[in-house]
């Protein structure tokens, strides 16, 4: 019988969360973040949290809310920007950013997941991303050793998922949610809609349960859009 | 002498049939409704999707369907999503063919800067770094000089890398260059702009052959 | 003394609830039948399923739905599929909580040996050494002595070792043993089993306290 | 519009595979392997082939079939065995054998797939498979360097495919087809049934198109079972 990874909601599933931690959370942009657990971490008020998140939010919404808190002492990010607060933290020196290569940040994700400490990329090679870090030569061409990363806790969003914590993302929402969803130490997944186990085939799984350790169904998800682009009848078909 | 849509015209010539192509942000996005009639090109788009297809009607919007530019998106026939481990694979495996980006600035090495200025705000190299060290064909769409008026193509690049010796080949609002052994190769010139205009707006070695053929767009 | 169905069964009292299992080929195998009442345990095979159900019925039997030895099996509700690079990375990043398993030989140190005899046909470690050097707990399962009545509980092992210092109990037919700090430390006899005779059947260094309980099946 | 893979059948879809080269082949035991495919090398007589499979067949079915025609110079696997004849070739040194462990042989296909030459991994540290490799501590527990492994040709089977090259797999079958599909040159899917780009869901494909160069729908799949097991009434429910 499958474990049963089910909790009451957004409250029990961040219950844990503390001052200091460092946390993981899914999306590209706002596309896929786990709106209800962020809303719950600002509730909270938990500070001085490590977020390791592909972008930052914008300035009145996703991780944007935390910045604005002040409860985030360092993002580690692919893209940040497209928010005003972030800026005025990171200029002032309040806030530390650790920017990462997007693909080197995926891969470490699911490094940290895997068991698998350390890899060689050549993303980055001759930039100041490779500074301090052993270059090695593979069919001539220079790669740079990256770490694994992990985190104490990941959480993610999914669009379906069954009690047994089994995850089904929807079109581009994926992005970075299943290689976070490996590394967390205690891994969170928020999903739009809860099913029992058995009811989702077991073939079309994103995320196997294995990787998450507590679900629950969330509410009210706004699913703000960035860049609303529309295409007219003469351009772009 | 082009204006953005003209490069991006140009570079479309750059697309070659069966291939998988990645678009940057700004110019080279323009590039996707530019596909030559009959010819088969697949884009992919590193937040996780290939077979990206054009902007949606207001009724087809999905907020779970954007692109790496965080632009609402469609999907054509035969669209795959992928997660971005996933997706990277694909570009740091070299299944991506092609990758056209945006420059700051461009070394006559073949160095590529555009994701950091010292001293102002810092948003990120996104996947460029991943992008430009993959790909076996790496194009280059840039105006050639900055606001300023300076050279974006230099002997060396002033600001802080992107990546090292991989840009093949630059499109800019004046010209087609290839670079290879340590020079900008003129390969066309931008309509109505002459060789000696080409010269005085690059900084880095030129290397022009007796007659420089005009672009055809 | 126990058989090898009376193995299984001591192992099934090593489970714990709400955990992930991976259970070796021979005698791990039988514990799949022997979770104990109201416990919930999902059974992981290494080439690419979580939740795995008992043998199919004669019309269940699908030559797509096999376990790591090949043997046709069902899934339960719940389960899902998945391939084997995402196995082993569910294996090596320790979320398999559990991996019990087959040795032909095991040292008071920890190390394993269960993959290689040399001068024998070599076979391949199939995913043991993964296992192994993996799990945070990992349990061996095997009979005390091998067919010529040598212990298979050594100072160090004879064999090609699968993994170096990684085993922590070890469950035979005469016995519970614990390794730490290098050497057996006996925690149960089976039933009719004195402490004299696991001491003559063990050749590595076996602590034994004053009282050693007998196993409760 | 998506590319077109399709070729007109098997015989097509291995053109080009020659003596002494490296070819990979998905499957578990003989669960999803590419039977079509094997046939048609069979048939060809190609020689000196190096095979990365996770086994080896049994004696008159998968890869087999091409050890008795004596095609198989070199086979890297992590389990053998089930195969007599291979064993005859293993001992009289006609075959070279490199046994790997298996999840690192599944993490090598995926990294030759991922542009990652290398990564470190704990499997079969402090054994003979760590001879000549590189270790080094993480978090105070050595680890080995492993490399990537590509091929000439990745050979994989799968249950759908579309026009695009797009791959679903069934149930167990799945096991190395992906991560090999990732690392093929050129990289052929034979599939029970072929469809149109579009007919798949985009969000339920497990390999994406852009691994697969070739693609053919197979025919008169054996689906040989090598370990029968049935449950009875009293057992094992």
């Amino acid at each position: 019988m499958a474990l049963d990874k089910t909790v009451s909601g957004v409250e029990a599933a961040c219950q844990g969360i503390e001052d200091g931690m460092t946390v993981m959370l899914g999306g590209f942009g706002l596309c896929g973040i786990p709106e209800c657990s962020i809303g719950e971490l600002a509730r909270l008020g938990v500070k001085d949290l490590t977020c390791i998140s592909n972008n930052a939010g914008v300035d009145d919404f996703g991780l944007g809310l935390l910045l604005k808190a002040r409860q985030i002492r360092k993002m580690i990010a692919s893209y940040v920007g497209e928010n005003d607060e972030f800026e005025r933290q990171m200029l002032s020196g309040e806030l530390d950013v650790d920017l990462i290569p997007q693909g080197s940040l995926a891969e470490r994700c699911r490094a940290g997941g895997a068991g698998i400490p350390a890899f060689f990329t050549p993303a980055g090679f001759g930039t100041e991303i490779a500074e301090g870090k052993e270059v090695r030569q593979f069919d001539g061409k220079p790669h740079i050793l990256e770490s694994a990363l992990t985190a104490d806790f990941a959480i993610v969003k999914a669009w379906k998922g069954d009690t047994a914590g089994n995850l089904i993302f929807k079109a581009t929402a994926r992005n970075f949610n299943p290689a976070m969803a490996m590394a967390g130490g205690i891994t969170i997944a928020e999903v739009e809609e809860l099913v029992p186990a058995g009811a989702l085939d077991p073939n079309q799984i994103h995320t196997p349960g294995i990787f998450v350790q507590r679900i629950f169904q969330g509410a009210h998800y706004e699913r703000r859009i960035e860049q609303r682009t529309i295409s007219t009848a003469s351009s772009n078909k | 002498m082009l204006d953005k849509n003209g490069i991006a015209q140009r570079i479309a010539q750059e697309l070659q049939d069966g291939t998988y192509v990645n678009l940057g942000i700004g110019i080279p996005t323009l590039v996707a409704n530019l596909v030559p009639e009959g010819m088969q090109v697949e884009f992919q788009s590193e937040n996780g999707i290939l077979g990206m297809g054009p902007f949606p009607s207001d009724d087809e919007v999905d907020a779970d369907l954007i692109n790496a530019g965080k632009q609402t998106i469609t999907a054509l026939a035969g669209a795959v999503y992928f997660d971005s481990a996933t997706s990277f694979a694909m570009i740091r495996g070299r299944h991506v063919q092609l990758t056209v980006l945006g420059a700051m600035e461009v070394s006559q090495s073949g160095d590529i800067a555009n994701w950091k200025i010292p001293g102002r705000l810092v948003k990120g190299m996104g996947g460029a770094m991943d992008l430009v060290a993959s790909a076996d064909n790496i194009v280059v769409a840039m105006m050639h000089t900055n606001k300023r008026g300076e050279s974006k193509l230099l002997p060396s690049c002033s600001l802080p890398l992107t990546g090292v010796g991989c840009v093949r080949r630059v499109v800019t609002n004046l010209a087609v260059l290839d670079i290879c052994d340590g020079a900008f190769h003129l390969v066309e010139r931008a309509p109505g702009v002459s060789v000696d205009d080409i010269k005085a707006a690059t900084a880095g070695v030129l290397i022009a052959p007796s007659s420089v053929p005009e672009m055809q767009l």
